[in-house]
């Protein structure tokens, strides 16, 4: 019999409850300090490219900064200045922090650790990729200020026309794999003695160039140099977040980072294989170990895939770093330019190719294709 | 009383939703509100198609998913009538720098 | 939560805070949606509605500078008619609704995937109107575009403003 | 389903409220010491002049209009592609579903190539330009301030 709250929301509240606190709290308790702690590795990296040192004092070799900075930002002044709309201007961090944060729900960073195994993951993920937006540009309105408003509309222009390469090329995957929850997609890209297509980045030419469509869509969509527009700091001072100081200025910064680390993951999970290692298959790998009469096989089993996951994100991330300190900023026609005479028509183009290639080949990665002309097996 | 287990409760809503939407879209002296009222009444609409659709009987007949796929092309032509609509609105403003829609009256017969 | 953001919708005299609050009433009605176990529906009204059409309506409040002329009791007549007319048509539907006997329904039903099916029907009984679909959207981007489009031989008021 | 929703909800909650959380806890440790020189609009040292509600450029709206268009084809072709593997496999109806989704993706690229011949998507407007007689820079384009 259901009383109370139970039936209100007509399940079993209390256990339902704990385990989305306890989703929530292992994964965003994990995302959240990796999305300061990028803001650490990039400075290092920044001073490596530039031959400086960089950080390094706070803790050892500078490891603890990012506590520091967080405890200096927090304990700042809080400036909203006079002509700002308070209300929409308190309330624009929080939505760049939903479609960042608020997306990582479906990121399986192994194939038990996954905040929500939603049927429609990755679209999902699309979904509340979008709503970053929204963020940008309600925070610029509501700032009163030319550079900002300048900033975010061209930062929501950005993000808005790259989320279309960006999910034409997640399509293309679709083909591929015909599903769209994270756990099937990931599972689709096994080794190949366990089943699967491997990578599917390497599952047919035209993947291969969607990937690196989407790597492209998603630096703009983070504001990443070479497409950092929105927040031209020598043009537009700070852009969208010029007004934003203190700690609301790193809810920004924080949202962009997550949205790096989303776009890493997703990108990890659809193109790279997500926690697939080629030769052996990490779901059915058996230790044979105990501790204190424990059986640890599980444990070692979601720490190598967890291992495997972040080091294939962290890969892309630091691309995105060494791009940054690399590559010009372009300009805003060019920007556009970018994302629909390129992208798009490439992006397109693979589709159609991917999807031939699923036709013609019935859906077998050219791994396959060799593995099964070699004979092997 | 379990809510979302209960086929009124998404009915009073959408009922709520639509009324407010279509106040909305009577009272606002501007185009824009207006818009934003005939929103409301189509995401009143397309809560309704998908609400029947969840708690109906499959009685005989396939099941097609037909009120999800009607709220899904309710949701497209929104966008398209979202797209035409402001470019208009955004038009007749550039004309006039006013977007009452009881200043563009010249067709009138 | 979505009943107090839609009246703010109606009746918030600030036209960007009334689409502020419109973003809350759809994201409610995702999350309906999501209750239904209309799972593709409800990313997909946060992916169309939440993440375009909402930035479209924004846009479009900031280009048109009327930010306050949304003004409710600008003219009380105006107001009145249309409220009681609402007022009557909301307590009568709900008053029927309520009392109707729902016996064809189900009073529990499953949350099963939705999305294979939505796009088997897409493909199988939608399949004529998937691609009037595909039509009406090359209709409409280019009646709308052909419409925004700025026109610079007459009126210069509108360019090289920003 | 219902679970994995609420899971998803916790996390845009969680996100939602950070913020303020993060912003009231710490309002009772920092400093606060507002002047009018703090609270003035930043315009690199300047004294604002008016308001910076400015009426845009279109440009900007028909970009809009474009993604959104966009937007709803790349919604809709979601479910229909994840079919398309199964159906290939099985073996029944993977030329229906080919043909329907890529004359679908063809109208709209019709639309496309229409504004690309147009110049719509063009940020700066080559045509337009040289209709009203500015000459274009040979080398950098003209570039408005955007």
């Amino acid at each position: 019999m259901k009383t109370g709250f139970d039936g209100v929301f007509g399940v079993n509240s209390p256990l339902f409850i704990f385990s989305a606190l306890a989703a929530v709290i292992v994964i965003l308790g994990f995302a959240a300090p990796l999305g300061g702690f990028c803001t650490f590795i990039e400075r290092r990296l920044a001073a490596g490219f530039q031959e400086r040192i960089g950080p390094n004092r706070v803790g050892p070799a500078g490891l603890f900064q990012m506590f520091s900075d967080i405890l200096k930002l927090l304990l700042k002044e809080d400036t909203i200045t006079k002509n700002a709309d308070r209300v929409i201007f308190a309330l624009a961090p929080s939505l760049v922090l939903v479609g960042s944060l608020g997306a990582f729900a479906t990121i399986p960073f192994t194939n038990n650790v996954l905040g929500a195994d939603l049927d429609i993951g990755i679209f999902w993920a699309m979904a509340l990729g979008s709503v970053v937006s929204l963020g940008v540009l309600l925070g610029a309105w509501s700032s009163d200020n030319k550079w900002s408003l300048l900033g975010g509309m061209r930062g929501a222009a950005q993000i808005v026309s790259f989320e279309i390469p960006l999910g034409i090329a997640i399509l293309s995957a679709i083909t591929v794999t015909g599903t769209l929850s994270m756990h099937g997609i990931v599972k689709g890209q096994a080794w190949i003695t366990s089943g699967g297509g491997f990578w599917n980045i390497i599952h047919n030419p035209f993947l291969f160039i969607n990937f690196f469509v989407y790597f492209i869509a998603s630096l703009a969509e983070c504001n990443r140099v070479p497409f950092d527009l929105p927040e031209a700091e020598s043009e537009l001072v700070s852009g969208f977040n010029t007004e934003f100081s203190g700690f609301r200025y790193a809810l920004y910064m924080l949202g962009e980072f997550c949205d790096i680390i989303l776009f890493a993951g997703l990108g990890t999970a659809v193109f790279l294989g997500g926690w697939q290692l080629p030769f052996v298959n990490l779901a059915e790998l058996h230790v044979p170990l105990a501790i204190a009469g424990m059986n640890v096989s599980p444990l070692v089993q979601t720490g190598l895939m967890g291992g495997v996951f972040l080091a294939k994100m962290a890969s892309i991330i630091f691309v995105v770093m060494w791009l940054r300190w690399t590559l010009p900023r372009l300009r805003v026609d060019q920007l556009m330019a970018v994302c629909w005479k390129y992208l798009i028509p490439i992006s397109f183009f693979n589709l159609l190719g991917s999807a031939l290639w699923v036709w013609l080949f019935k859906g077998q990665s050219i791994l396959q294709l060799v593995w099964a002309w070699t004979g092997v097996n | 009383m379990n809510l979302i287990n209960n086929l009124e409760f998404y009915l009073v809503f959408s009922s709520i939703l639509f009324v407010l939407g279509l106040l909305a879209a009577l009272t606002r002296r501007n185009a824009i509100g207006i818009f934003m009222g005939v929103e409301l009444m189509l995401n009143a609409a397309g809560l309704n198609f998908v609400a029947f659709q969840s708690f109906r009987k499959n009685i005989g007949g396939g099941d097609w998913l037909h009120g999800h796929v009607f709220s899904l092309f309710i949701i497209i032509l929104a966008a398209i009538e979202a797209a035409v609509a402001l470019a208009i609105v955004l038009r007749i403003f550039a004309a006039k720098r006013n977007i009452d829609p009881y200043a563009a009256t010249e067709l009138r017969g | 939560m979505g009943t107090l953001s839609a009246l703010l919708v109606a009746f918030h005299p600030n036209i960007l805070y009334a689409a502020v609050s419109l973003i809350f009433s759809l994201l409610s009605v995702a999350g309906m949606y999501a209750a239904l176990g209309a799972d593709f529906l409800a990313a997909a009204q946060l992916i169309i509605y939440v993440g375009a059409i909402v930035v479209v309506i924004l846009f479009a409040v900031m280009m048109s500078e009327d930010i306050y002329r949304g003004r409710l009791f600008d003219n009380f007549k105006r107001f009145l008619w249309p409220a009681i007319f609402s007022v009557v048509i909301l307590s009568g539907v709900v008053k029927l609704l309520l009392q109707t006997n729902w016996s064809g329904i189900k009073d529990n039903f499953d949350r099963l995937p939705t999305t294979k099916a939505m796009g088997l029907a897409l493909v199988g009984p939608y399949a004529i109107v998937f691609q009037y679909v595909a039509i009406v959207l090359l209709l409409g981007l280019i009646g709308a575009v052909v419409v925004a489009r700025p026109e610079f031989h007459h009126g210069d008021h509108e360019e090289d403003q920003a | 389903m219902l679970q994995e929703f609420g899971n998803a909800l916790s996390f845009i909650v969680l996100a939602a409220i950070l913020p303020p959380a993060a912003l009231g806890i710490f309002k009772f440790f920092r400093p606060s010491y507002p002047h009018a020189g703090k609270l003035m609009t930043y315009e690199c040292g300047e004294i604002p002049k008016g308001s910076a509600y400015v009426m845009f450029n279109n440009r900007f709206y028909l970009v809009a209009i474009v993604f959104l268009v966009f937007d709803v084809e790349v919604a809709l072709l979601f479910p229909v592609m994840m079919l398309f593997r199964d159906a290939v496999i099985s073996g029944e109806g993977a030329t229906q579903v080919f043909l329907l989704s890529f004359s679908f993706l063809f109208v709209l690229l019709l639309g496309l190539i229409y504004e690309w011949k147009k110049g719509d998507i063009d940020w700066i407007r080559d045509a337009e330009d040289r209709r009203r007689g500015l000459a274009k820079d040979k080398k950098w384009g003209r570039t408005l301030a955007s």
